[in-house]
């Protein structure tokens, strides 16, 4: 198993994520896109912690268990978000939230 | 206190837990096949009828009135009456029911058919394994199936079947005295008639009752 | 082999098993019943349940409130027109190999309610009836004596031939149609398919 | 209104009285849809007690609309009543509510007695009493047993009350021959005397019940799951309670003092020494401890009644099994049942049947309040209401 | 260990497009926890037992499950849109597609990455873990802490919903005045 | 080559028997290089499913005994002597029993979801120490994956909930995961607590340090400290509510929910539904077991002859007769009163309970005479303050209490 | 409690319109009822129930009662000249009385705790002119059997918030607990027919030769 395997497999799975964020119309979905580049992102810590000379050094995990703690923080206030958007607009649909007012 | 309660209630349940172990009281199942809860005497469940002797043929108490099927609640008696007499254990004759059916997929127990009989012929049984898987067949009861000895009804209800054999027994005798004294009377008169051929007196002669209780018609 | 001989090898250590009185006896020491009362005789089955009589000795006491997990439906009580349907709906949301004991006098045949306009006569007309418990309400010995009648029956079937129960044969229906509220009853007020009048030959004598 | 309350209930005595006249109605029949969630309860549901159905409306759990639907069990029994005669009728009675035959039979007997001015002798009036007040007993602790059920209690408290229900069942076996049905009184008296010595059976049986309400007590009363879910659950005003016509330890546990056996003192109640306990809350806890508190003022009647009971005829003289024909008129007779008030109307026109036979059903009409006090509670709330009605199908629909 | 990666990789990449590409959004999430379990192995497998385990407890036990009930608050489970995709959608794969090119030509070109494999060094212990984050982390840790307070207060009080309860009867509480009609 | 398995084999059962170090040591070598792994997996794997399958089939015929004993009947036993062979025949029936999907339902997730359930819970047993050398995977973080693991299974009960498409599904599903993810805070803080003093996440570690006794006869276990305690009260609860048993037995509220979100489920699937249930019963009674209870060490000095996964299974059935006992006794929880209690009762006294705890920990410097019984007196007043305060403060009401009522006469 | 006939006098001083006609009942029980017209039944009723004497605030009962067009024979007797003699002559006047349903209420008063009082309300005929005022809005208890009787006497009640079928499904059609309504034939299998039965059954089988 080399490094760059692991790097070519994150980074599809971040076209994959981006993709999805992009193209879907549903704001949950676009969440859940973005959810998952910041997996892809993880995944990269995680092997470059690995394949480095010192895995004693934590840095690569800590950065992780980081990341993990504020993408929960991300998905509770974003999926609040979207429910209270829904509340007002009766639609997850982004492409209909296009009005400001209140 | 929170959870004081709790406590309690599961001290009440420990103790019956442990309690039906060696409480008769506190374990109370009765394993029915095996075991029986026993019949109390009142205990009703579907009528039968009762006939005296050891023929259910001659026997039968019935005499065919019909008052049971007319007052049964849900009407699930279905009687055809006999178009002659026929001699009865004791060689009396009496109309008998040809047809006696009750569907005990209908009957209620209300116990009204006994009460309504004038004669002692239905009573209520204690049985209750009916059930069947034949609904047609299993659960319409004829006159086979429903005549039961009086020896069996003095079993099952000993204290009320006491009572009325004594009744059935003292109007019998009422009615043999009755008879008797008819027949005496009707010696007498034929006597006094003879006596007094002479003179024309009209004969009123009694007629005594064909059978031992006097049908309600 | 008859279960005279059986029971006899079985209490010499000889245990004779083919595979449908394993399937057999499985189905019949687990009979789960729906959670389903109608009226009167519902109290009894209750009852029957309960400590005096405990119908828990025969692994029946897992009484399931989803019919998806239930074995046998005991039709307790009167079933009226209102609510036949249900009963129907009920009866095929149950998974085979499913059973109906009919308990009381209303659920065979409407019993003392029979001629009331809104009672059914007999829950036959609409579903297959395995055991039939008359009495008003009968004592919860007899259900339990109707139970054990089921027992029988379930441990009597066989895999195969004409006597083979409905729920192994394909061409046997496993739902029955629910009948409609019409204007003046239901309609139709049987169905011809599992229920017909036995012409009435009465015997006498 | 201050009389009916014979103390200051908590703030809800005013001078005026309230008046409930037309049910505040919050929610509409368009308004459902979006958030709010449809469930038929019924007429299969585990809760119900029988075939009911409620049409609740919930806005996540919280009950905003709850219609009672009935019929599921609608067994024409006044029709049949009607096409057969009165006589016929008392076994159809004990059908009603199916756990209280006997106040059943005495409430159509009573009535029919009223229409032909039979009069039933003492000790059959003692019976009566004795026979009412075992009912009622069962009829209470069948309930606490169900309304524990409805909380998810696992069945224990239901196991007990059966247990104790088997012991006087055992009673009314030996005395009328059938455990539920009993169809025991008659027009003017009661069917057959007691067995020999059924009273010392039914004294020693009082006693071990007296224990059972102390045990049943500690095991349940004190129970905080059972105190949080039903206290300020489900609470009915007095004054709803009597426009509604609620009757019943139902309307007592609101505070209302109104028991037909002080009212009316119909038979000989008049001659026992109870008390009627009454609620202030008028939630579902009250209702529960004032069942439980009659249990305890009915095993006091029975004392007194099993103490005082004359010998003599059951049955009046006067009255005939074959041939019953009241004259023309009509009567109202009502008692006290365990559920509440039953009566039956009855007109005769001088024919075997009567003309008109009307069943004043008690669980039917307490129902009326159940969407009011079901508002704003959850769903788990609704049917733990629902079971502190105290309902019998059989009665509700007839 | 080449072909459990395969494996992991080939199920957590078919996931990850059927989370975004699904018409049902309740898959989506499904598959959604898929891809997480499946990144949680490929953790497991490069020696990151706590991150792993993290993984799963933090976005399988809570993430999904707050998708999931987005999904059903917002009611979108059971509305089927005429079509999932934005007016945009060929505008951002292409995108997509033109990213994914990026890193891979750069990955492949890395001289730091070709060619690196697994150094032979022992794994550090949780406990290990933990004295660092108690030691040297422990400011970006406690702020972590507030983080979360802060970003849970706001999410409850952002979809916190003002409504007006149906009140229940209350002893004493009157219903409405008299009407007659 | 055969002679050297079958020795192999005998002597794993015994050291497995008499409580000997790596058992499986004894038998791998004797096998050829490429079998080991597997045999070494389905020889750890295979006893654990048997174990629990045969415990889980008692327990159900145990449950529904000792429930019927508390009711004052006899319960199932008619089937076999005693009614022991009650659930083979009811196990019998499930498999044999009609798979119902309604017409309605997602087909592949109504599928996928008792799967979903059934394997996170058997993964929760990999990581519990049955004997002192009975550890299937001794990891590091052990815990941790527990609770992982613990964690997935609410989506599957979500599945399950969802897939069905019936709202008694769908509510019983949403109050099943509601109801899960309350609890599971208080669970995984009480467990922290040990944590903290055992100083490690290792379930064979934490079992280690309970090792010994006191005064030469109170064992060592954390139970028996004042933390320890109140922490295992509210794990039990906590427990309680994570299996879905009574009194928190809401998500399958039959009188409110029918089954909740078992509604739509028959025949072998919801078979394999009531097992994973069980079986999450006794994963979760064996953690607490082994967080307070001491794992498998003997409750007395010089009982150590007994071996140490008997200790175990029977801290393991005497934790399970009580969810019975519960089960038999109370009425169930509201769902608003649920989670209060969750969140406004046993999250704070959880807390609070972690810092006891911690200055339980900090005392045991305390060399002077009396130091132990000044430690449990300022322990004790600690966490019995903040019961008392947060009982007081979780009433509805201040005026929920027992009423007396007056009479007309 | 006074007696109807003080009751009734009074109603008339306080509603002068109002048109009252007491049933007397010949049975034990004495329980006279008093006929309201419904035009001023609903003022009437709410006097009741406000009246300080009375305050019946508790309807009991609610039941409906059909009552079938019948004749009544009234004999008198008259002098006619007969073939030029005055004799007295017995004639009978055959008076039609037209159906009409009723609903009769028993109102008691939990306050005062006296009662009953029995309110009768008349429809004009069986079948088109069939309401008669709602008292629901006075008594909540009545709110169920009203809904009761228009399900099963098909009694209109004008004023009912919520008057729907109850007990019968909604898409019957037929008032069942009228005197002249017809069951459905569902007589099919009657093994022990005698009786009404008996001919229904026959009926049936009958229709199905026939068919």
């Amino acid at each position: 198993m080399q490094l760059h395997h692991y790097l070519i497999f994150s980074a599809l799975l971040f076209a994959v994520g981006l993709a999805g964020a992009l193209t879907r119309r549903n704001g949950i979905l676009v969440l859940v896109g973005i959810e998952l580049m910041l997996n892809a992102a993880n995944l990269n810590f995680i092997a470059f912690w690995r394949f480095s000379a010192d895995p004693q050094a934590m840095q690569g995990i800590l950065f992780v268990l980081f990341s993990i703690a504020i993408a929960a923080a991300e998905a509770a206030v974003g999926l609040a978000l979207i429910i209270s958007i829904y509340r007002h607009y009766k639609t997850t649909n982004l492409e209909e939230m296009n009005s400001l007012q209140g | 206190m929170l959870g004081e309660g709790i406590i309690k209630g599961m001290a009440e349940t420990a103790r019956n837990f442990f309690g039906s172990y060696h409480d008769a009281d506190r374990m109370t199942t009765v394993q029915f096949p095996e075991d029986r809860i026993p019949a109390k005497e009142n205990a009703r469940n579907f009528p039968f009828l009762v006939f005296d002797g050891e023929d259910p043929a001659k026997g039968l108490r019935c005499v065919a009135c019909q008052i049971c099927e007319k007052e049964c609640p849900p009407k699930c008696i279905y009687i055809v009456k006999d178009t002659v007499k026929k001699p009865d254990y004791i060689g009396k004759l009496q109309f008998q029911p040809r047809v006696f059916d009750i569907d005990v997929s209908v009957c209620m127990s209300c116990q009204i058919c006994v009460e309504v009989c004038p004669f002692e012929a239905i009573k209520m049984d204690t049985d209750y394994e009916f059930g069947t898987a034949d609904r047609f067949g299993g659960l319409l009861l004829n006159k086979q199936r429903l005549a039961k000895p009086n020896t069996y009804y003095r079993k099952i209800h000993a204290t009320e079947a006491a009572e009325v054999d004594e009744r059935l027994a003292a109007e019998k005798a009422k009615a043999e005295a009755k008879a008797k004294a008819d027949a005496e009377a009707k010696a007498r008169a034929a006597a006094t008639a003879a006596a007094a051929k002479a003179t024309p007196t009209p004969v009123v002669s009694p007629t005594a009752p064909a059978i031992a209780p006097a049908p309600a018609k | 082999m008859d279960e005279g001989l059986r029971s006899e090898l079985s209490k010499q250590g000889v245990f004779t098993t083919k595979l449908t009185d394993l399937y057999n006896w499985g189905r019949k020491n687990s009979v789960w019943p729906l959670q389903f009362g109608l009226a009167c005789c519902a109290i009894e089955m209750i009852a029957t349940t309960m400590a005096r009589y405990d119908l828990a000795r025969f692994g029946a006491e897992v009484f399931r409130p989803s019919p998806r997990q239930a074995d046998l439906m005991i039709v307790a009580g009167t079933v009226t027109k209102k609510m036949a349907p249900q009963v129907v709906r009920l009866y095929n949301q149950m998974p085979e190999p499913k059973y109906v004991i009919a308990m009381g006098a209303c659920a065979i045949s409407g019993g003392p309610f029979k001629q009331g306009y809104n009672v059914l006569k007999g829950i036959d007309r609409f579903i297959p009836v395995d055991v039939h418990i008359p009495g008003c309400p009968p004592r919860p010995e007899a259900l339990i004596h109707a139970f054990m009648l089921l027992q029988k029956k379930i441990y009597a079937q066989t895999f195969t031939g004409a006597a083979r129960p409905r729920f192994l044969d394909p061409a046997a229906p496993s739902e029955f149609p629910v009948p409609a509220f019409g204007e003046h009853d239901l309609v139709p007020p049987s169905n011809p398919a599992i229920w017909r009048a036995p012409k009435f030959d009465r015997e006498e004598g | 209104m201050s009389e009916l309350l014979e103390a200051p209930a908590a703030g809800s005595v005013t001078a005026a009285p309230r008046n409930y006249e037309i049910l505040p109605k919050p929610t509409d029949d368009g308004e459902v849809g979006g958030d709010l969630l449809e469930v038929a309860m019924g007429p299969h549901h585990p809760s119900t007690h029988g075939v009911f159905r409620m049409d609740v409306v919930l806005d996540g759990e919280q009950v905003v609309k709850l219609k009672p639907v009935f019929g599921y069990l609608h067994r024409n029994h006044e029709k049949i009543a009607e096409n057969t005669t009165y006589l016929a009728s008392m076994p159809y009675t004990d059908r009603l509510d199916y756990l209280c035959s006997m106040t059943n039979n005495w409430a159509y007997a009573l009535s029919v007695e009223r229409l032909t001015g039979l009069q039933p002798p003492e000790r059959a009036e003692y019976i009566r009493v004795i026979t009412a007040e075992l009912t009622r007993l069962v009829n209470h602790t069948c309930l606490v047993g169900f309304l524990l059920q409805d909380m998810g209690a696992l069945g224990t408290p239901l196991m007990y009350a059966f247990r104790e229900r088997e012991i006087i069942l055992d009673l009314f076996e030996s005395l009328t021959g059938s455990r539920m049905m009993c169809n025991y009184m008659r027009f003017g008296g009661c069917r057959v005397d007691l067995p020999v010595g059924w009273l010392d059976q039914a004294r020693s049986a009082l006693d071990g019940y007296e224990e059972f309400l102390e045990t049943f007590q500690k095991f349940l009363t004190e129970n905080e799951i059972l105190v949080a879910r039903s206290q300020g659950i489900g609470v009915l005003p007095p004054e709803l309670a009597i426009s509604a016509s609620i009757t019943g330890p139902m309307l007592r546990a609101s505070g209302v003092n109104y028991d037909l056996r002080k009212v009316d003192k119909y038979g000989i109640y008049d001659r026992f020494d109870f008390r009627v306990p009454l609620g202030d809350h008028g939630d579902v806890y009250d209702r529960y401890m004032i069942r439980v508190l009659e249990m305890q003022e009915s095993v006091k009647i029975l004392r007194q009644a099993l103490r005082d009971i004359p010998g003599g005829p059951i049955v009046d003289p006067k009255a005939k099994i074959r041939g019953f024909r009241p004259k023309a008129g009509e009567a109202y007779g009502r008692i006290e049942c365990p559920k509440g008030e039953l009566g039956f109307y009855l007109i005769s026109d001088g024919s075997p049947n009567p003309y008109r036979y009307r069943v004043r059903p008690p669980s039917l009409i307490n129902l009326t309040v159940l969407e009011d006090m079901c508002l704003g509670q959850t769903v788990a709330d609704a049917v733990i209401i629902l079971g502190s009605v105290d309902i019998v199908l059989g009665e509700v629909d007839r | 260990m080449q072909i459990p990666f395969a494996i992991i990789a080939a199920l957590t990449i078919v996931a990850g497009i059927a989370a975004m590409s699904l018409r049902k959004l309740v898959h989506c999430a499904l598959c959604l926890a898929l891809v997480f379990a499946g990144l949680a192995a490929m953790y497991l497998q490069l020696g990151a037992q706590f991150v792993g385990f993290a993984q799963i407890l933090v976005y399988i036990g809570a993430v999904a499950i707050l998708v999931v009930f987005a999904i059903l608050l917002t009611n979108s489970s059971s509305s089927l849109l005429p079509t999932v995709r934005s007016r945009s959608w060929v505008f951002g794969l292409v995108v997509a597609v033109l990213v994914f090119a990026t890193l891979v030509k750069v990955i492949l070109a890395s001289s730091t990455v070709a060619g690196r494999s697994l150094p032979e060094n022992p794994l550090p212990t949780v406990k290990d873990l933990g004295t660092q984050m108690m030691t040297y982390y422990i400011l970006p840790l406690e702020v972590m802490g507030l983080l979360l307070t802060a970003a849970t207060i706001g999410a409850v009080i952002i979809a916190m919903q003002e409504k007006k309860p149906v009140e229940p009867l209350k002893p004493g509480s009157a219903g409405a005045p008299p009407t007659h009609p | 080559m055969i002679a050297d398995v079958l020795n192999g084999i005998l002597l794993m059962l015994w050291r497995v028997v008499s409580d000997q170090p790596a058992p499986l040591a004894a038998l791998l070598p004797a096998l050829p290089e490429a079998l080991r792994p597997v045999v070494s997996a389905v020889l750890c794997v295979s006893p654990i499913i048997g174990v629990f399958a045969t415990l889980f089939a008692l327990t159900t015929l145990m449950e529904r005994k000792g429930l019927g004993r508390i009711q004052n009947r006899l319960g199932p036993n008619r089937v076999g002597p005693f009614g022991i062979l009650q659930p083979a025949a009811d196990g019998l029936k499930m498999l044999t029993k009609e798979d119902i999907i309604p017409r309605s339902a997602d087909k592949l997730v109504h599928f996928l979801a008792p799967v979903a359930l059934a394997v996170p819970t058997l993964l929760a047993y990999a990581v519990l120490p049955y004997g002192r050398n009975l550890v299937p995977l001794d990891l590091d973080a052990g815990l941790l994956f527990f609770f992982a693991v613990g964690a997935s299974t609410e989506l599957a009960i979500f599945m399950a909930g969802w897939s069905s498409h019936n709202k008694y599904s769908l509510l019983g599903a949403m109050r099943a995961i509601a109801q899960m993810i309350s609890y599971e805070i208080p669970l995984i803080l009480s467990a922290v607590t040990v944590v903290m003093i055992a100083g490690s996440l290792s379930p064979a570690h934490i079992v280690a340090r309970q090792d010994g006794f006191i005064w030469g006869w109170v064992p060592h276990w954390y139970v028996l400290t004042p933390w320890g305690f109140v922490g295992f009260l509210i794990f039990t609860t906590a427990s309680l509510a994570e299996s879905n048993r009574s009194p928190f037995d809401l998500p399958e509220a039959e009188s409110e929910l029918i089954a909740g979100h078992l509604t739509e489920y028959s025949g072998f699937k919801y078979a394999l539904f009531f097992l994973a249930e069980y079986l999450g019963m006794f994963a979760i009674s064996g953690l607490g077991v082994t967080l307070f209870l001491g794992g498998w060490q003997a409750p007395l000095p010089g009982l150590d002859w007994v071996p140490s996964y008997l200790w175990f299974f029977s801290k393991l059935i005497l934790m399970v007769f009580i969810f019975i006992w519960i089960r038999g006794t109370v009425p169930r929880l509201r769902v608003d009163q649920l989670l209060n209690l969750a969140w406004k009762f046993l999250l704070p006294l959880a807390l609070i309970n972690l810092f006891t705890a911690a200055i339980w920990h900090f005392t045991a410097v305390w060399q002077f005479p009396g130091a132990l019984l000044l430690r449990w007196l300022l322990s004790a007043v600690m966490i019995g303050g903040a019961y008392v305060v947060l009982g007081r403060a979780l009433s509805p009401r201040k005026k929920v209490s027992l009423r007396t009522y007056r009479y007309a006469t | 409690m006074e007696t109807l006939d003080q009751i009734k006098s009074r109603i008339e001083g306080a509603f002068p319109g109002a048109a009252l006609q007491i049933i007397p009942n010949e049975s034990a029980a004495q329980q006279p009822s008093l006929v309201v017209d419904n035009a001023s039944a609903f003022a009437v009723a709410r006097w009741l129930r406000d009246d300080p004497a009375l305050r019946l605030d508790y309807c009991s009962n609610v039941s409906g009662v059909d009552w079938l067009p019948a004749e009544t024979t009234t004999k008198t007797k008259v002098k006619k000249l007969v073939n030029g003699v005055e004799q007295e002559v017995e004639e009978v006047t055959k008076t039609a009385r037209p159906g009409y349903l009723e609903a009769v209420y028993h109102l008691y008063s939990m306050s005062l705790k006296h009662g009953p009082v029995i309110l009768r309300l008349r429809t004009l005929d069986r079948a088109e002119q069939n309401q008669v005022p709602s008292l629901t809005p006075l008594w909540r208890g009545a709110e169920f059997q009203e809904r009761e009787i228009y399900d099963l006497f098909g009694i209109r009640f004008d004023g009912h918030p919520d008057l729907r079928r109850i007990l019968m499904w909604d898409g019957f059609v037929d008032h069942p607990m009228r005197k002249d309504y017809v069951e459905p034939d569902d007589y099919d299998y009657e093994p022990t027919p005698h009786d009404e039965v008996l001919e229904k059954a026959q009926k049936h089988q009958g229709t199905e030769v026939s068919a």
